[in-house]
C-alpha cells in the first residue's frame, strides 16, 4: 500500500519543503494519484495536517483550507466527476473559513454550532476509523494468511434423488458477469478531430456558389457543439483578415456568411 | 465403536468449512448432556493432538476449522497460485464502519469517510459474503441496513464481534474550548494579512 | 528454518489433490539428489506419524495425499446429506465459467470474475465431483486447467455440454484474440454511422 510518506514533498538540501512553489508542476494525472493514495477528502485533510506535525487541534483551520483547495484547485479540470467528494470538501472548508473571517453576530452565537469543532469531531471520528482498519487488515485472513486443511473423503453413497440443480443458473450466472464486462469495455470516447482550416475552406468553397450561408448549413450531419464553435471560429477568423463579413437580420437571429468580395463587384 | 476423537477429527478433516457444535451434536445424534460434553473433550482432545504439527484446530465464528499453520502459507499459496484479494483503503474503512457501527447505511457511511461509498466496494463485500442487508431504516427512501456476517468473522479469524481490535475512543471534544480555538485562527489570519 | 516435513505435511493437507515426488520438488525448488531424498524421507515419516489416525497419508497412481479412513464414511456421507449444498453466487460462477469455457485455469476465471477465486470455492468444486484437473497449461507456472464432469452434466441434468442454455454473448469473450475483437468494435462502428 502507498503510505503517507511516498508522496511527501521532496527534501531540498536537507530541508523538507512545506509550502508549495508558485509555479509547481503538477503532472497531468495529480488527481488520479491523490485518488489512488488517499481514501477519501477527509484522509487527505488529515495528512495536510500531520504532515505539519499538528494536532487536529491545533490546526489553523483558515491555513489548512488554503491548502487544501490551492491543491485541489490545481487538478487536472478534466478529471472533476471523479472529484466530486473533495471538491465538496473544499467549498465545505471554504464555508467553514468565511464563517470564521466574518465578524459574527453577538446574537447567532447560541443558535449556531461552532462549524471548527464539528470538522475537528469529524476528522477525529474518521481517524478512528482509519485506524482500526489498517488492523483490521492486519488480521489473519482466509485465503492470503491462513488455507483450509482437508483430506480427500472417503467413498461414500449418497441417498438417489440427489440436490437438484438447474441448468439455468449456469447461464445466468454467467450472462450477469459477461453484462458487467460489456459495460466497462464500452466507455470508448472517441475525440472528433476538427481543424479550423478545414471549416475555413468549408466556407470559403461554400461561398463560391452562393451569396449568403448559414450556420446550421455549414454543420454537417451528425457534428456535435464542437463542430459549431469551430465553424464559428474559423467564420471569425475569415472576417477578421477580411474575407468574409458577418450579418445578421435582427438581434438574436440567424447568422449569415457572405463574401466580402460580392460587395466589391 | 469407532472412538469419538477419530470421528470428530475425520468429519472436521472432510467439511471444508468450520463445523459448530451443534453441527457435530446433530451428526452424531447426541441426545444427553453427557454426551455433549464428550464431544467438547474430543474436540478438545484433537486440538491438543495437534499441537505442535502443521496444521491446527481453530474455533472461528461459525465453529471449528482445521487449517494450515501461517507458517506454511507461502508454499500454499505457491501451490494454489493464490493471487491474493488486496483490500483498499476504501474497502477496509468501510467493512471497519460496517462492523463497528452495525446496522449502518450507506448515508453513515460516507458521514465518517466523507466520500461516496463507490458500488464496487458493496460489491465485493457482498460477493465476499462479508456483509449483507439487513432490513430499512425507517426514514424517507427507506436506505438499506448492512451488517457484517458471520463469514466476514470466519475469514478474519475471529470468534466475535467481541473480538474485533478496540476502536480508539473519540477524544473528548468538549474539553477544547472551541471559541477559543476559532479566535486563534482569526487572530493568526490577522495578524498575517497586516 | 521451517522443516522440511512440516511443510510437506501442510502442502499435502492443503492441495485437495494427490502432488507427485516431482510437484513437491517444484515445489520447494530442489535441485539435488540429496533434498531429493530428503523429501522422500519427509514423506516416509509424515506416513508413519499418522498412522492409526483418521486420516492417513496414501500414495495413488499420480502421487500422495490425505485420505480420511473408510470407516468414517458413513459419518461423512451424512453430513454432505445433511446438509443439501446451496451455491453461492461465486461457486455458481466459477462452475458457469468452466462449464462454457473450459479448460481454463484459475487465472482466466479471476480475470472474467475481476475478483480473486476462494480457494474453497475450487475445492468445493472438486470435492462435489463437479470439476476436475485436466491438464496443466503450458506457460510460466504450469497453471491447471479445469473442466468438469460427467457427474456435474448428471447433477445439472444435462446429457451434454452442448445441452447449456445458450448464451448470446459468449462468443465476443471467447474470441481473445484482440485482432479480430478490435475488428468488431469497427464494424460496429461501421454499421452505427450508416
Amino acid at each position: 500500500m502507498h503510505s503517507v510518506k511516498e508522496i511527501g514533498l521532496p527534501k531540498v538540501k536537507g530541508s523538507e519543503i512545506n509550502e508549495l512553489p508558485e509555479n509547481l508542476y503538477i503532472p497531468p494525472k495529480a488527481l488520479l494519484l491523490l485518488l489512488d493514495v488517499f481514501s477519501g477528502p477527509m484522509d487527505f485533510l488529515l495528512y495536510l495536517i500531520q504532515r505539519k506535525n499538528l494536532d487536529i487541534l491545533e490546526v489553523n483551520l483558515v491555513d489548512i483550507t488554503d491548502q487544501y483547495i490551492s491543491y485541489i484547485s490545481l487538478m487536472d479540470t478534466m478529471e472533476y466527476e471523479l472529484a466530486g467528494d473533495y471538491l465538496s470538501m473544499a467549498a465545505y472548508l471554504a464555508e467553514i473559513k468565511s464563517r470564521i473571517l466574518l465578524p459574527r453576530a453577538q446574537e447567532d452565537d447560541e443558535v449556531d454550532s461552532d462549524p471548527k469543532a464539528e470538522l475537528i469531531r469529524r476528522l477525529q471520528e474518521y481517524q478512528r476509523f482509519k485506524a482500526v482498519s489498517l488492523e483490521i487488515d492486519e488480521l489473519p485472513r482466509v485465503d492470503r494468511d491462513v488455507f483450509g486443511a482437508a483430506a480427500k473423503l472417503p467413498e461414500f453413497e449418497l441417498p438417489k434423488p440427489r440436490n437438484f440443480y438447474d441448468k439455468n443458473d449456469l447461464s445466468f450466472a454467467l450472462r450477469s458477469i459477461l453484462e458487467q464486462l460489456n459495460n466497462m469495455q464500452s466507455h470508448k470516447v472517441t475525440l472528433e478531430n476538427i481543424s479550423v482550416e478545414s471549416k475555413m475552406k468549408l466556407l470559403l468553397e461554400s461561398l463560391k456558389t452562393r451569396d449568403f450561408i448559414s450556420l446550421p448549413e455549414l454543420v454537417l450531419k451528425g457534428e456535435s457543439k464542437l463542430a459549431i464553435s469551430v465553424i464559428l471560429v474559423a467564420a471569425l477568423e475569415l472576417n477578421r483578415k477580411g474575407y468574409i463579413e458577418v450579418v445578421q437580420a435582427e438581434q438574436f437571429g440567424e447568422l449569415y456568411f457572405k463574401n466580402t468580395e460580392e460587395i466589391l463587384h | 465403536m469407532k472412538n469419538l476423537k477419530d470421528r470428530v477429527e475425520a468429519i472436521l478433516f472432510s467439511a471444508n468449512r468450520p463445523l459448530s457444535l451443534n453441527n457435530l451434536i446433530d451428526l452424531f445424534e447426541v441426545e444427553d448432556e453427557e454426551k455433549k460434553s464428550k464431544i467438547i473433550s474430543a474436540l478438545f482432545q484433537v486440538k491438543k493432538d495437534y499441537e505442535g504439527k502443521a496444521v491446527e484446530l481453530i474455533e472461528v465464528a461459525s465453529g471449528y476449522r482445521f487449517q494450515i499453520k501461517q507458517d506454511f502459507s507461502e508454499d500454499v499459496a505457491k501451490l494454489w497460485e493464490v493471487k491474493p484479494l488486496k483490500l483498499s483503503r476504501a474497502t477496509l474503512e468501510t467493512i471497519s464502519i460496517i462492523a463497528y457501527m452495525q446496522p449502518v447505511t450507506r448515508g453513515d457511511i460516507e458521514e465518517i469517510r466523507g466520500v461516496s461509498v463507490a458500488t464496487s466496494v458493496v460489491k465485493l463485500l457482498i460477493d465476499q459474503g462479508w456483509a449483507k442487508i439487513k432490513g430499512y431504516r425507517d426514514i424517507p427512501g427507506r436506505p438499506a441496513l448492512f451488517i457484517t456476517t458471520q463469514k466476514f468473522l470466519d475469514d478474519f479469524s475471529l470468534k466475535s464481534l467481541s473480538e474485533l481490535p478496540e476502536l480508539p475512543n473519540l477524544p473528548d471534544v468538549l474539553s477544547i474550548d472551541p471559541e477559543l480555538s476559532l479566535q486563534n485562527d482569526v487572530d493568526a489570519e490577522r495578524s498575517k494579512n497586516i
